[in-house]
């Protein structure tokens, strides 16, 4: 037992470090720092940038581009990415609808399909959630009926982000309607550029846009576009999300909101003293940083743990514990930040669009209660933490 | 001891509460919320001829001598509504310095303008270094033959950008944290001299950045001792302070009622989310937090009138640390039961967690009333 | 609405005040003060000064020694009794089987035990639980055989506080073995002193003796000691659980706690200067003091509303939310004082035999571990605090 | 990186598992407990066969020079047991001593008769006025002759009223609180001057207050430098820190283990009542806790070899608070979710949140060490 990184570790590290000390263009850290949106160009541009680089897919096979890295090292590469702080690929694309291609697809789709994911060159988004079926995904009515060599598609999905940005869509819908529930149900890549695929905003309480409703009416989706076997797609939906374990808990997003949290409240003066010199707040922050170190070693033992799971399909059910003490952390960094902020959190720009609120305070201040804001989704998307909690109830604890 | 409303409160408590029924729904509150102004000048009407913008003023004043009962009826409906106007920075921000500090010919010229809905204020008195630090002024009034000249910047001026007329604090002597030297001032809202750059806020309302180049003041527009306006200003906050509360438990039990209504109707794996046992406890844990910032705001509107300024401002710093907790927590929690809904600015759930948020700010957090508290040797002192 | 007492509450407050004061025994007071166990003899002197006085069974009718007080001044009673810090009159007889005999008992059986009670010359204890039956009261066992005029008692109760002191017990008992659940259930009262009445204590984690297990073995009661009618015991159970509404969230005693927090942590120095200066010590007191005060406006609401209330024989379910903050509260104060007390809490001693414990340290400083400990019991009992939470869930949200 | 346990690590957790498993369950326990020393003699015979009284020893001084990673493994045991012989006070504090501070001749004469459990130690350190400051020595050590004369007092010593031998810190010279001065002496508990109130503790174990009149120390009999003793127990006690965070760790894992078993057996309205959601949630919220105690545990083993003192200090803090709160959580949740059985002395449950309450107040508790970090600025440092 060593619970310290390896020298080849380290030296892995300082290679990732250095690369995107290097690499990630300034204007996209600033704007990832002060908590500021990322234009879909920003996203593309780095991720090609990671992709010339070989590092885009690295969780994939070789085959397809990816880097061969055990779990550490992907650990590694995504803690690496969050600490920078740089965008991570695409998720949808490379953690998503690519391994489900990877592990189902046919020979044809992958061709298709991953090199574009790959470099970016098609934006992805996912078409699960509905109106009706949110953590009671097999709930979803979005129906295809076969129709000769295509199938015709109707109904809604939601919750769905950057879908205003996406070139794809990866969708769950009903192939059968005489079966129950999770059966009859299929996984299919729609062209969002298809006739009758209207795409419907859905502005967020922090003033945003990155969540949409899809609308389909009579869309017609080439037969191929179906992946595995008709009928099974709650399998692959299953796999999908099981599939992405390497740093559930964001870790590095949290040690890089701490770090930026520090350097804020040296700035701040509360009656003539630094903020981070008053005993309460830095208790206060000292507490955080216990949790997280602990959810760090937690994470690594996870992570660890993977090399004896390695070609198994389920989730290890600690990734549920994972999601939930991850997603606590980093709604109270976002907390934090925003008494560091006080009052000056109070005025509201968005975007360039920022009218007189510039006049009052800097764009970081402007940043921290959206933050806040939108942080709430952490413990509600990808399974509430309490769908976790019965996860766990159950398939740990046996309750 | 008594918790029970007189007859003339509870007609106050019904008719505002009719109205806001009527002319607040949440899709007239999003229409009043894109107005010019950022609120509606017709609700404001309504709140004239309903006497609510005369509630604290004086009789003889042209008020209706309400207690800090009517107040908090009031405040609290406004919390449930989600009121947009201008009624917190006039009513009880400026009113409250002009019942406490203005002389006779100011009331008379301002007051019965108020009442009636034609004159909107605004305390123009946060400066951006000042934080949480209530003595914090930096404006300076320099005299200039037998008037003086304001110079300076205040922030988060709130419905700054529409209002009519400012009450600005500025420093007449000492330096900027001293307790003596600092003067309230009348400033017309479109004089020489003042810029206001207005913005929305994160809840939705509106402040504005007010800067003062030059600007001139008479002596008939000093309210109160040139160099005492601190202790107009302590015990106006306090008074501003209960009736945020007030507003806050409106918001928070319109917000718990939302959420408890949505885990009756939605459904998932087949049963109403209200049927799961963990969600109903947590229901019950905010409805027990609404309850102790209920109780709170209680003891605010209660001690507001003391006239031991100490125990005040006890009271009125314990006060807002259970409101600020309760509202983070109803908020949250809200947003969590809700889910993705109750992230969408199409639904009401997100609004209030916002605005709650925005009134744990307003006047200090919890976090630094409890500081105030504890320095001030804690709650309990005389029992 | 005033939410001030008016000038007669307070002189009535100060006459409270002043007796106690002048009339509790020092010895009582500063077991109390000091966490302590009273001695039988300590609950009994201290019931029949107040019964000298009128004031043991204030609750009660004037008919039967009650004083007349409304809600508002039964409250301030109880609170001085919390404050001073003095021995409330003994539950069982005083808030618990007093009134169920008044209410539903025949005259014979208020003549007898009434003015006993009030005089604390009978000690009454409570045998409602079973080991089979505690949050689930219903689930009881033990069961009363009519045969001619008596009934033979079979069975075991437990969790029965002070039952090593008890000359009575009031018995939940099923008479009627073919009925479901709650009906077929009758209160009976039983001689501690009958043949075939056994009494095993059980020692709690604070190593104190204040519950047992009462076994018995054919034990024969006269059927006059029944009360109201035979398999009606569930109504008048439910009756005798919704009485004590007076001061449940127990505030007098937290407020008392915390005077004494405050006094010993003034006394306690830290690296020369006393804990009371620290600052982080003070905001976690002040943040205690804010939630007690609400608390306690919380409970004079219901206090208030009781008026509105009177004659109506279930409780108000708010009475449910004062339990659970109630207890929480006065946990905190048990694990603040632990805090306070510090190293010097790893002493055990207990009553007289603390060997050489005493040589280590002060007694108050030995009974901060065990009052920690034995606070535990309060979320638990009475209606565990998820019991409570269900009832709110359930009357108050309709969930 | 590597979290598995090597082949011999796991041989020494097979067997000492087995170990506790066969004389250690809950009724041998109580026996033991009323035993004249309060702990088994028997028992810790069988520990010296297993060898484990050598683990931390180095292998010229007769023991095995085991890792923090044994001591860890050993303490979890030691934690799911309860175990109440004097390990931690002579092989952890005691024997931390021996090891850092010790000169050969000391380690030759005492090492190998602790290893065949022979002799069993005391550190008497800690003073009633220290409360958790470590550098608090007020016990004096003059000079006399070629050796010393010990006057003073010493509390909580760990089984001190058991022990064969003291290891007593004293000051040599300056004030109570320097960090100079203080040397470490090895003294015969039946020597004379020394006399010995033993009591119990909180969770069932036993300490001693000691007073030392006039006790005589020889040259040969003093660790280390005389005056440089506070450096030797600062790196003692952030072992010993690593050490209990083990044991508590086990204590929790078993306690969780304990309550999980109860909600899957008891009956509750005919049903059990690990059905109902909410007890299922808070089941994981200390699964949750636990497992987060368990890293910071593993952190702590891993930290304790450091040679920066500040950065080892920092990681014991961190490791000290997260254990507090986890065994505070877990140990109140769990005689919750009991109920009144879990109150009784004669269940399993109420022993483990004893000893896990005093495990927190051991060593400073979580309150203190969250101090002691941020005083020291944080976790995060150097990334």
């Amino acid at each position: 037992m060593d619970l310290r990184f390896t020298p080849e570790e380290i030296a892995f590290r300082d290679e990732v470090r250095s690369f995107i000390r290097a690499a990630l263009p300034a204007s996209i850290r600033h704007k990832m720092v002060e908590g500021r949106d990322l234009s879909r160009d920003d996203v593309v541009a780095w991720q090609r940038i990671l992709n010339r680089r070989g590092w885009s897919v690295a969780n994939w096979p070789k085959e397809w581009g990816g880097t061969g890295w055990g779990p550490i090292q992907q650990y590694i590469f995504m803690e690496e990415i969050q600490m920078a702080p740089a965008p991570r690929p695409l998720a949808y694309g490379v953690f998503m609808v690519g391994p489900v291609i990877i592990a189902f697809g046919s020979e044809a789709q992958k061709r298709r399909f991953l090199p574009r994911i790959a470099n970016l060159d098609d934006w992805w988004c996912q078409g699960f959630s509905e109106p009706a079926a949110g953590s009671d995904l097999a709930a979803l009515k979005t129906t295809a009926r076969r129709d000769g060599g295509e199938y015709v598609v109707n109904g809604q999905k939601t919750w769905t982000t950057y879908a205003q940005y996406a070139d794809w869509v990866f969708c769950l819908v009903r192939t059968d309607p005489a079966a129950k529930k999770q059966r009859g149900i299929s996984f299919l890549l729609i062209d969002m550029k298809s006739k009758g695929v209207v795409v419907r905003p859905i502005e967020t309480i922090d003033g945003g846009h990155e969540i949409n409703e899809i609308f389909f009416d009579d869309v017609r989706v080439p037969a191929d576009n179906l992946v595995g076997e008709e009928n099974k797609g709650w399998d692959y939906a299953k796999f999908l999300l099981g599939s992405e374990r390497t740093n559930i808990a964001r870790v590095g997003v949290s040690k890089e909101r701490i770090r930026r949290i520090k350097e804020l409240a040296a700035r701040v003066q509360v009656r003539g003293r630094p903020l981070l010199d008053d005993d309460i707040f830095r208790r206060k922050l000292a507490s955080l940083e216990v949790e997280l170190k602990a959810l760090e070693i937690t994470q690594l033992r996870v992570v660890a743990a993977e090399r004896n799971r390695a070609g198994r399909g389920t989730p290890d059910p600690a990734s549920s514990i994972l999601k939930i003490k991850g997603s606590e952390i980093q709604q109270a960094t976002a907390e934090l930040l925003l008494q560091v902020v006080g009052p000056q959190a109070m005025p509201y720009g968005l975007g360039d669009d920022i009218g007189g609120a510039l006049a009052f305070g800097e764009l970081w201040e402007m940043t921290a209660a959206p933050t806040y804001y939108n942080w709430r989704k952490i413990s509600i998307y990808g399974g509430s933490n309490e769908i976790q909690k019965n996860i766990v109830a159950r398939s740990i604890l046996g309750l | 001891m008594d918790f029970d409303l007189t007859e003339d409160q509870r007609m106050i408590q019904d008719s505002v509460e009719r109205l806001m029924a009527d002319r607040y729904t949440f899709e007239l509150r999003q229409k009043y919320r894109r107005e010019a102004e950022g609120w509606s000048r017709a609700v404001w009407r309504k709140y004239a001829e309903l006497g609510l913008l005369a509630l604290p003023f004086d009789q003889q004043d042209g008020g209706l001598s309400g207690t800090p009962v009517e107040t908090m009826i009031v405040m609290e409906s406004f919390g449930r509504a989600l009121a947009l106007e201008p009624f917190f920075g006039t009513i009880i921000l400026a009113g409250g310095i002009l019942r406490h500090g203005a002389g006779a010919a100011q009331r008379e010229a301002i007051i019965p303008r108020i009442v009636a809905g034609e004159m909107t204020l605004a305390l123009a008195h946060h400066e951006r270094e000042a934080r949480y630090a209530r003595d914090h002024v930096a404006v300076t009034a320099k005299r200039s033959g037998d008037g003086w000249i304001l110079q300076g910047r205040k922030d988060l001026v709130l419905q700054g950008d529409s209002v009519d007329r400012l009450i600005v604090s500025a420093r007449t002597a000492g330096a900027t944290q001293d307790a003596d030297g600092v003067g309230l001032f009348l400033v017309d809202a479109r004089a020489q001299g003042v810029s206001r750059h207005g913005y929305p806020t994160q809840d939705g309302l509106r402040a504005a950045t007010v800067t003062l180049d030059s600007v001139h003041a008479s002596t008939a527009d000093v309210v109160g001792h040139p160099a005492q306006g601190l202790s107009i200003l302590a015990r106006v906050f306090d008074e501003a302070t209960a009736a945020i509360c007030a507003e806050a438990v409106g918001a928070m039990a319109a917000l718990h009622a939302l959420t408890v209504d949505y885990l009756k109707q939605r459904e998932q794996f087949g049963v109403k989310i209200g049927s799961f046992q963990a969600l109903q406890h947590r229901a019950v844990d905010m409805f027990m937090s609404l309850e102790q910032a209920r109780s709170m705001a209680l003891f605010a509107t209660m001690m507001v009138s003391s006239s031991n300024a100490a125990e005040r401002g006890r009271a009125m710093s314990a006060a807002k640390v259970q409101i600020g907790r309760s509202g983070r927590y109803i908020g949250e929690q809200a947003i969590q039961l809700h889910g993705g809904i109750g992230m969408t600015m199409e639904y009401k759930a997100g609004h209030y967690f916002k605005r709650l948020t925005m009134l744990d700010i307003l006047l200090g957090d919890s976090e630094h009333h409890l500081g105030e508290l504890a320095a001030g040797g804690g709650l309990f002192q005389d029992e």
